[in-house]
């Protein structure tokens, strides 16, 4: 679009009344942003059509600000990060009462992305693990992070770690979901243009096609029969042909459409960073069902055998991107504990 | 809108009421189940006045879904589907909970009990709310019948039809139709001939207008659902012009190449290379093998061909594929016998004068190779002692855990034989002597009287090893007389080993052309063993003889008969009806990742090349929902059993277990929502 | 943990054909079994999705039965294959998950074997009693400082003066 | 006792939080950078397949994915002893230039930019991306576009994904380079070097040629006298992909130089009990706390850093630059944190520049861009220079390839020393008498904007952020007034 048309469209949109936007990151890692200014020259319709009350990666807007918003002041708040510490939470619910229409913007407040991995684990024994097994840590009084610690000139505080990384659905109601790590750029775009047209689906769904990606992949397909898993290092494989029926455990098939197929497109199987399409109620379970269906043969120890040396971890197989949001949300969790170990042992030790 | 749900929570007397306080699941459902209007609790739900219940309240309060908490739905389905229709409520908007198999009768506890039946009542009308009018199909029935296998189960099939006026295909592996029946002398406990009594049936079978006779020919693939089958036949190339020939048999006298029969003759007597398997062969057009014909051997001789009045000899002759549509099929197999050399303590291959009852059956047959005399394999001697041993191969769970039925009577029908034409002494080795039908008691009886040495016992060996001057040049049985509790040991000039029936080598081949299943042991399932004998789980395929099961030639005609009544049944309705339970690929969201694609046994999914989508072609499919779940994007819906079913199911029966968090956000937010 | 007092909760999914016959046949014979599996019926074990234990399990069981055909034997010919392929795959997720094996079992009875049936619930039961109570839910609820530390960041914003510019 | 709190400090990547505390004559007695953010990635990677790293590790940071993607290939390419050929270095080499380019970028003009392009003490509405498209005009602001375009177009068309490629294997990459696309990169590439060579002619007008601007750079209370870290070639120039790690000490002297894998003998990582992001520092030197000087570990890793701990530059326009950088600021080595963001334009130079040399190497089309490991997986190191400072991944495996440990230290972690000093020495010098406005508390933010931090990447925690807020206790700790910024 040139930079004429770009004028005229912000004219045009600043004619009529600006909409209010809040773009939040909680438990993100800040790519659903950069993704956001990959639309590029778009951004200037974007500032013509609403006012971004709120986006602290980019502009000044203060959470003091929102909190003496009217609730439903804003318009549409889009929030990507899964809900980690209680700063999250805190956010997410003022944001949800803020907002008119709250979108889960990406992977990570979607269903949970990579970070809800944490999940398999509880607080106690990722704090264990950073702050004294890794091994470049040097923490012989063994000081743990606390939620309030006393120095000299005052107390100091930081946000509660939660054991479960919670999806933003888990959290507070969710309008609409915006998948993918991160969204597509051009997603994000047809998003916007979606609600600026107020053209929106029905509350509660997603915002995207319903197909998965394998809509989108140029391979040749034919029937498949697997009898052997291979992991990505172990063989090179032929450009043309469907990864999955070379052994690779491509997730395309049962991954929301919306990247156009990217990974295959440089020979990688897909991950999986849409989530599932349509309706489907848990990522793995689709995936797993659908690629033991196919295993080639019909003798347990066989069976077995094949799933084991193939898939040596299930978990971060099927659930890479969705541990957080599957209908098991997480591990099984050791009773819980306090992570933050003794406050007086550590409470003195900076 | 939200539904109206009627609960029926039948009493069925005290079988469930007496266990299960039916009225406090009553109570429940009305109280805890949303959307529940009516919940109601009945003596017997299955009694007219019953199902007048459920119409009423379909008609007076509006019910727009019906739960009845009874019986199996195995029992009472239709019955409360059909209640449902004349309520004028879609049948399928029903759904019956097993409280009774599944829970009064299991349960000792009446409070356990109680409460299971509540969980069951929330399944079902959690899952009901989800459940959505269907409609059957119906299709037309091709009126003309596949009979696969010429034994007489096939050929009294054939003519029950045929002589309906109904067309048949009659399909043989062999040369010949017949069956093992044609190789016998005499058939148990009436000792009428056997050929005389089958071969009127065999040739009037080859005679038929309505029939289209193919022998030596083999089933290729079976396409299509019932009603509309699509068959492909291979008819093997017998290297004879069928229709030049005039069965004059010249060739075969002429043909100077002899081998010998191990098809018809067992193995007891010598065929040609051109041969009809027996005189009385239907069709009698002989059958080239090329195994051991000279010319396919050396190019040389071609005395057939040179001889033929009619020239019909073709050695160029190939297989060709006969396609033909019909609308039901009735599988015959039948069965092989057991291979005896599979116990080799019993001597079989290794001692001369062990034979099987099968060979035993040709060395007495009149037709046979020794024209009915008993003799031993020198062709002279005979016998003065023989030994029968029953349950070989049978009973034994080394080889095969279940009874082969016929045996104890061939057994006997054998020692009556010996006595009569050689009067030799018999000792007859048995397990448990089973004569449970008509006439067969008393055949044992007539036995004991002729003087048959009864030994209960199941022998441990046959040797040739003797230990006494009078075992010298006889085969020795060894076994324990379990009536004396002593080791004996029998020298005798014969022994006859009992070989089981099994199932035919290629059976669970065919079984997954027709897309029917077998037992463990190989022998095809019948849709229901008692109720439903001779048909099978695939609508429109029936099965009948020792294909099914080890029977003898009475019970085997009786299932040729039965099964063409039901599929005459078939042929007069006209139409079939097909359960709309069936799975259906949502082609808008398909990507065509063909994961479904070699789910389906009945081959139902079809991939489109063009679209590339994947499509299920409903008539073919049976409903069974493997696809449904194989679908990595859950595109594939399974009418009836879909997912938001089910889903409602689980969580209907799981009403009273913990409820995950919700969403937090609501409810604890309300601290946190000043600020 | 074993509670003499805890009466698990089990989903049993049966085949229409066999398994579900099974206790259809369990019922005529009078063969009396634990009351704790509360039977769903599909019509072929190759009908279930591991979505539906999964779901199960979330929603509060201790145990989940998967009930077919035996191999070879399947009334949809082939089918309950898929169903064993799929559940060695669901174990392989759920041993790493953290849920004991002997929860989801897999069981092949013929509509002939109600006494096998009956038993493969009682052991099922037996099994999952001396495992305790799974109550997955409770795996996320986080402690109370989680409340806590929500009103915490409240008050703070809250005791904050304003100050006209 | 009065406690300022800045919660949390604003445009940069992820959270923080900045607490000074006023004695009573209201002049700051300390100062603490607190990160209230954690996710624990070195734990749940144990157990994942090691060829997952760099696909889950990426997930650290939504801005520097490349970054953990190139570490942890690298770090595939040891655990399974496996030499990729020389293609397919050069092929991450590429990618990894055009990254840093477009990183680099972002930050100047989104992040960093504002406060000189639009002033430290202008409207906070204004001191934004849009804000600095309003001031330089269209034209301008489509170049910076252009650029950001360029470089995501290219990332995409070569591993996959603009963010979070799906590309790196060990010993080599999943999918090489035809003519066709090596053209259009060349083609790209050549305008990527005019728009570096612009940037600097831009920053050379806008800041340098504004004596405030430059007083403020050159001003001490921006300045610390710590060691500087940087990855170096052969010849000790700047080197990001590969190399040698080099410490030299305030006195500009060479202090260390090791190989990556044996980063444990020279790196510490310390806990505070106050943040979530522990604090590294050079072994051999030793903690002494939050203090500069040679006695102190206290190290920093950012563009300046790199120009300081190497000799010069791999290519003919940034060694230019570099000589003109170093004349205009009195030597080196160079300790002025303002000065980072003339560095990272000389570096945006540098890669753009390696970018069209890579490009036209005739080996970077070649066919052998992958071999198939045959050894047993065992232990790996893999370093690059992130953005935001030398980045080290290193996993342990057992047989099967699957992580037994993981640890990560992230560039902008090197820095949460210096940071944390860099603030509280601003706020010391900016803060007196207990008198704050908005603009005097922006340039005390201008202290750590300048390191680019990526706190996302730092505690591998999730970015957020809250308004910039400062509040008044009194000696009781009673808060007293709280000043709040107003958007217009």
């Amino acid at each position: 679009m040139s930079k004429t048309e770009n004028m005229a469209a912000t004219e045009a949109a600043e004619a009529k009344s600006k909409g209010k936007l809040a773009i939040y990151w909680a438990a993100s890692c800040g790519g659903c942003e950069i993704s956001t200014l990959g639309i590029d020259t778009k951004i200037l319709d974007l500032a013509a059509a609403f006012d971004i009350v709120f986006c602290p990666c980019i502009t000044d807007g203060k959470t003091r600000d929102v909190e003496k918003m009217a609730d439903g002041e804003i318009d549409v708040c889009l929030f990507n990060g899964g809900i980690r510490t209680s700063e999250n939470e805190y956010m997410a619910q003022l944001l949800r009462r803020k907002s008119k229409v709250l979108v889960a913007f990406g992977s990570c407040a979607t269903e949970g992305c990579i970070p809800g991995l944490a999940n398999l684990h509880d607080r106690k024994s990722i704090f264990d693990n950073t702050y004294q097994e890794t091994c470049s840590t040097d923490n012989e009084a063994g000081v743990r992070p606390q939620s309030v610690t006393q120095v000299p000139e005052g107390d100091l505080h930081l946000p509660v770690f939660y054991d479960t990384l919670r999806t933003l659905d888990q959290t507070v109601k969710v309008d609409y979901y915006l998948p993918g790590c991160p969204p597509e750029s051009d997603r994000i775009w047809e998003a916007i243009e979606a609600i600026m047209a107020g053209q929106l689906p029905p509350p509660g769904s997603v915002i995207g096609s319903n197909t998965t990606v394998c809509d989108f992949c140029n391979r040749t397909r034919s029937e498949k029969k697997i009898k052997e898993f291979k992991r990505t290092w172990e063989v090179i494989p032929d450009p043309d042909t469907c990864l999955l029926e070379q052994g690779l455990v491509c997730c395309g098939p049962a991954t929301r459409a919306g990247c156009g197929c990217l990974c295959p497109q440089v020979n990688s199987p897909c991950i999986g960073c849409y989530g599932p399409p349509g309706d489907a109620q848990d990522f793995g379970a689709r995936l797993m069902s659908a690629l033991a269906s196919v295993i080639d043969s019909n003798d347990p120890r066989e069976i077995q055998a094949i799933i084991e040396r193939g898939i040596p971890d299930p978990v971060g197989t099927f659930y890479r991107f969705s541990l957080a949001g599957s209908l098991l949300r997480r591990g099984k969790r050791p009773e819980a504990e306090n992570g933050h170990g003794q406050q007086a042992a550590t409470g003195g030790a900076s | 809108m939200a539904e109206r749900v009627g609960v029926y929570v039948c009493h069925c007397g005290s079988n469930i009421a007496g266990k299960v306080d039916v009225a406090d699941v009553a109570k429940f459902a009305s109280e805890h189940i949303k959307d529940v209007v009516v919940a109601r609790d009945y003596k017997f739900m299955c009694s007219d006045l019953g199902q007048k219940m459920v119409e009423e309240d379909i008609k007076k309060e509006g019910l727009t879904r019906v739960v009845v908490a009874a019986c199996s739905p195995h029992l009472h389905e239709k019955t409360f589907r059909r209640a449902c229709s004349n309520g004028g409520l879609n049948p399928y908007l029903l759904d019956m909970t097993n409280i009774r198999e599944h829970c009064s009768w299991v349960h000792k506890d009446p409070v356990a009990a109680t409460e299971k039946a509540k969980s069951l009542v929330s399944a079902s009308a959690e899952r009901v709310k989800f459940q959505q009018p269907l409609e059957p199909m119906y299709v037309d029935v091709n009126p003309t019948t596949l009979v696969v296998g010429g034994g007489i189960a096939g050929l009294q099939a054939t003519l029950e039809l045929a002589d309906a006026g109904h067309k048949v295909v009659l399909v043989e592996r062999l040369p010949s139709i017949g069956g093992h029946m044609a190789q016998f002398d005499k058939t148990f406990p009436t000792l009428d001939c056997s050929a005389c009594i089958l071969t009127p049936k065999m040739s009037e079978v080859g005679q038929h207008e309505n029939v289209r006779l193919l022998t030596y020919a083999e089933l290729e693939e079976v396409t299509g659902s019932v009603g509309n089958f699509h068959v492909k036949i291979r008819q093997k190339a017998r290297k004879v012009d069928f229709d030049l020939c005039t069965g004059c048999g010249i060739c075969v006298e002429k043909c100077p190449r002899k081998v010998v029969d191990t098809e018809f003759e067992a193995g007891m007597g010598m065929r040609k290379a051109i041969y009809m398997p027996f005189p009385q062969a239907v069709p009698r057009v002989p059958v080239l093998d090329t195994e051991s014909c000279i010319w396919f051997e050396r190019q040389r001789c071609q005395t057939c061909e040179k001889l033929c009045p009619t020239k019909a000899i073709r050695f160029d002759q190939e297989d060709e594929i006969i396609e033909v549509d019909v609308g039901n099929i009735i599988i015959a197999t039948g069965w092989k016998p057991f291979d005896c050399t599979k116990i080799p303590q019993y001597g079989y291959g290794r001692l001369p004068n062990v034979y099987t009852g099968m060979e035993f059956e040709r060395l007495c047959n009149a037709a046979g190779p020794t024209s009915g005399k008993i003799v031993l394999r020198d062709g002279k001697t005979v016998p003065k002692s023989v030994a029968i041993i029953h349950c070989v191969g049978s009973r034994d769970l080394n080889h095969n855990p279940y009874c082969s039925g016929i045996c104890c009577m061939a057994a006997l029908k054998f020692a009556h034989l010996l006595i009569e034409k050689t009067g030799a002494q018999v000792y007859s080795f048995y397990i448990d002597i089973r004569t449970n039908q008509k006439d067969y008691e008393e055949f044992y009886q007539r036995l004991l009287q002729e003087g048959v040495h009864f030994v209960r016992g199941k022998v441990s060996e046959v040797t040739d090893a003797t230990r006494r001057p009078d075992e010298t040049g006889k085969t020795i049985v060894q076994c324990e007389d379990t009536l004396t509790g002593r080791q004996e040991r029998y020298p005798v000039d014969m022994v006859i080993l009992m070989g089981a029936l099994e199932p035919q080598f290629d059976a669970r081949e065919l079984g997954l052309k027709c897309g029917i299943s077998c037992s463990m042991a190989g022998f095809y399932t019948e849709r229901h063993p008692k109720l439903d004998p001779v048909a099978t789980m695939t609508d429109g395929i029936f099965i009948a003889g020792v294909c099914q099961g080890p029977k003898d030639i009475p019970a085997s005609v009786v299932q040729g008969a039965a099964a063409a009544a039901r599929v005459a049944g078939m042929i007069t309705k006209g139409k079939v009806m097909i359960e709309p339970i069936v799975a259906s690929i949502r082609e808008e969201d398909c990507s065509g990742c063909r994961i479904c694609n070699n789910m389906c046994p009945y081959n139902a999914i079809e991939f489109d090349e063009t679209r590339a989508v994947s499509r299920v072609i409903t008539a073919l499919c049976k409903g069974c929902g493997t696809c449904v779940s194989a679908c990595p994007a859950g595109v594939i819906e399974g009418a009836h059993f879909n997912n938001s079913q089910i889903f409602a199911e689980i969580e209907g029966a799981l009403w009273d277990a913990v409820p995950p968090a919700g969403v937090p956000g609501e409810s604890e937010s309300a601290g946190v929502s000043a600020s | 943990m074993s509670d003499d007092s805890f009466e698990p909760k089990i989903v049993g999914f049966l085949c229409n054909w066999c398994s579900y016959r099974a206790a259809d046949l369990a019922g005529t014979a009078r063969i009396s079994h634990a009351p704790n599996v509360r039977i769903i019926r599909v019509m072929c074990s190759g009908r279930v999705d591991p979505t539906f234990v999964l779901k199960a399990l979330s929603l509060g069981a201790d145990g989940v039965m998967i009930a077919g055909c035996h191999p070879g034997e399947c009334h949809y010919i082939e089918q309950n294959y898929k169903a064993m392929r799929r559940y060695y795959m669901l174990q392989h997720t759920l041993k790493a998950m953290g849920v004991e094996e002997q929860r989801v079992q897999l069981v092949w009875a013929s509509a002939a074997e109600g006494q096998q049936l009956a038993d493969a619930i009682d052991k099922l039961v037996a099994d999952v009693k001396a495992l305790g109570p799974l109550g997955w839910s409770k795996n996320w609820a986080e402690n109370g400082d989680r409340i806590r530390a929500l009103e915490d960041i409240v008050n703070e914003h809250k005791e904050a003066l304003e100050v006209p510019r | 006792m009065k406690r300022i709190s800045i919660d949390p400090i604003t445009r940069l990547e992820g959270h923080g939080r900045i607490d000074i505390f006023l004695d009573d004559q209201g002049d700051v007695a300390n100062c603490y950078l607190q990160i209230p953010e954690l996710r624990g990635f070195e734990k749940f990677c144990v157990g994942r397949p090691v060829e997952e790293m760099p696909n889950l590790t990426q997930r650290i940071c939504g801005v520097c994915p490349e970054a953990h993607h190139i570490a942890a290939t690298k770090a595939l390419d040891n655990v399974f002893h496996v030499d990729p050929p020389p293609a397919a270095k050069k092929l991450r080499e590429l990618l990894y230039s055009i990254f840093v380019a477009t990183d680099h970028t972002t930050h100047f003009y989104a992040l960093g930019g504002p406060d000189f392009v639009v002033g430290p003490d202008a409207p906070a509405a204004e001191r934004n991306i849009i804000g600095v498209i309003q001031k330089v005009g269209m034209d301008i602001a489509g170049r910076v576009l252009k650029m950001r375009r360029d470089g995501h177009k290219l990332i995409k068309m070569m591993a996959g994904r603009a963010i979070h490629p799906n590309w790196g294997l060990p010993g080599g990459v999943s999918c090489g380079l035809n003519e066709e696309k090596r053209a259009e990169i060349e083609k790209l590439g050549r305008d990527a070097v005019e728009f570096a060579k612009f940037s600097l002619q831009l920053f050379n007008d806008v800041v340098l040629g504004n004596s405030t601007y430059v007083d403020l750079i050159k001003h001490d209370m921006y300045a610390h006298q710590t060691y500087n870290m940087g990855t170096v070639d052969e010849n000790n120039h700047v080197n990001f992909y590969d190399g040698k790690i080099r410490v030299v000490g305030p006195d500009g002297k060479e202090r260390f130089k090791y190989d990556g894998k044996d980063y444990q003998e020279y790196v510490a990582e310390r806990v505070e009990p106050w943040s979530y992001l522990k604090f590294p520092y050079l072994k051999q030197v030793g903690w002494k706390g939050l203090v500069d000087g040679i006695d102190s570990g206290v190290y920093r890793a950012t563009p300046l850093s790199r120009l300081n701990a190497a000799d010069g530059m791999a290519t003919p326009l940034a060694q230019q630059e570099y000589q003109r950088f170093y004349e205009t600021l009195g030597g080196k080595p160079v300790q002025p944190t303002l000065a980072t963001h003339w560095a990272r334009l000389i570096e945006v130079l540098y890669v753009t520049e390696n970018w069209v040399r890579l490009a036209t190497d005739p080996e970077i089309t070649s066919s052998e861009y992958r071999v198939l490991p045959t050894e047993t997986p065992t232990e790996g190191v893999g370093c690059v220079e992130a953005p935001r400072g030398t980045l080290t991944h290193h996993y342990v495996t057992d047989e099967r390839g699957l992580v037994t440990k993981a640890n990560l230290i992230v560039g902008t972690t090197n820095n949460n020393a210096p940071i944390c000093m860099s603030v509280k020495k601003a706020a010391q010098g900016l803060i007196k008498k207990g008198e704050v406005n908005e603009g005097l508390l922006n340039m005390v933010e201008m202290a750590f904007r300048a390191y680019d931090p990526c706190f996302g990447c730092a505690a591998h925690t999730l970015p957020g952020q809250m308004p910039l807020e400062v509040r008044l206790r009194d000696p009781q700790g009673n808060l007293v007034q709280r000043l709040t910024q107003y958007v217009d």
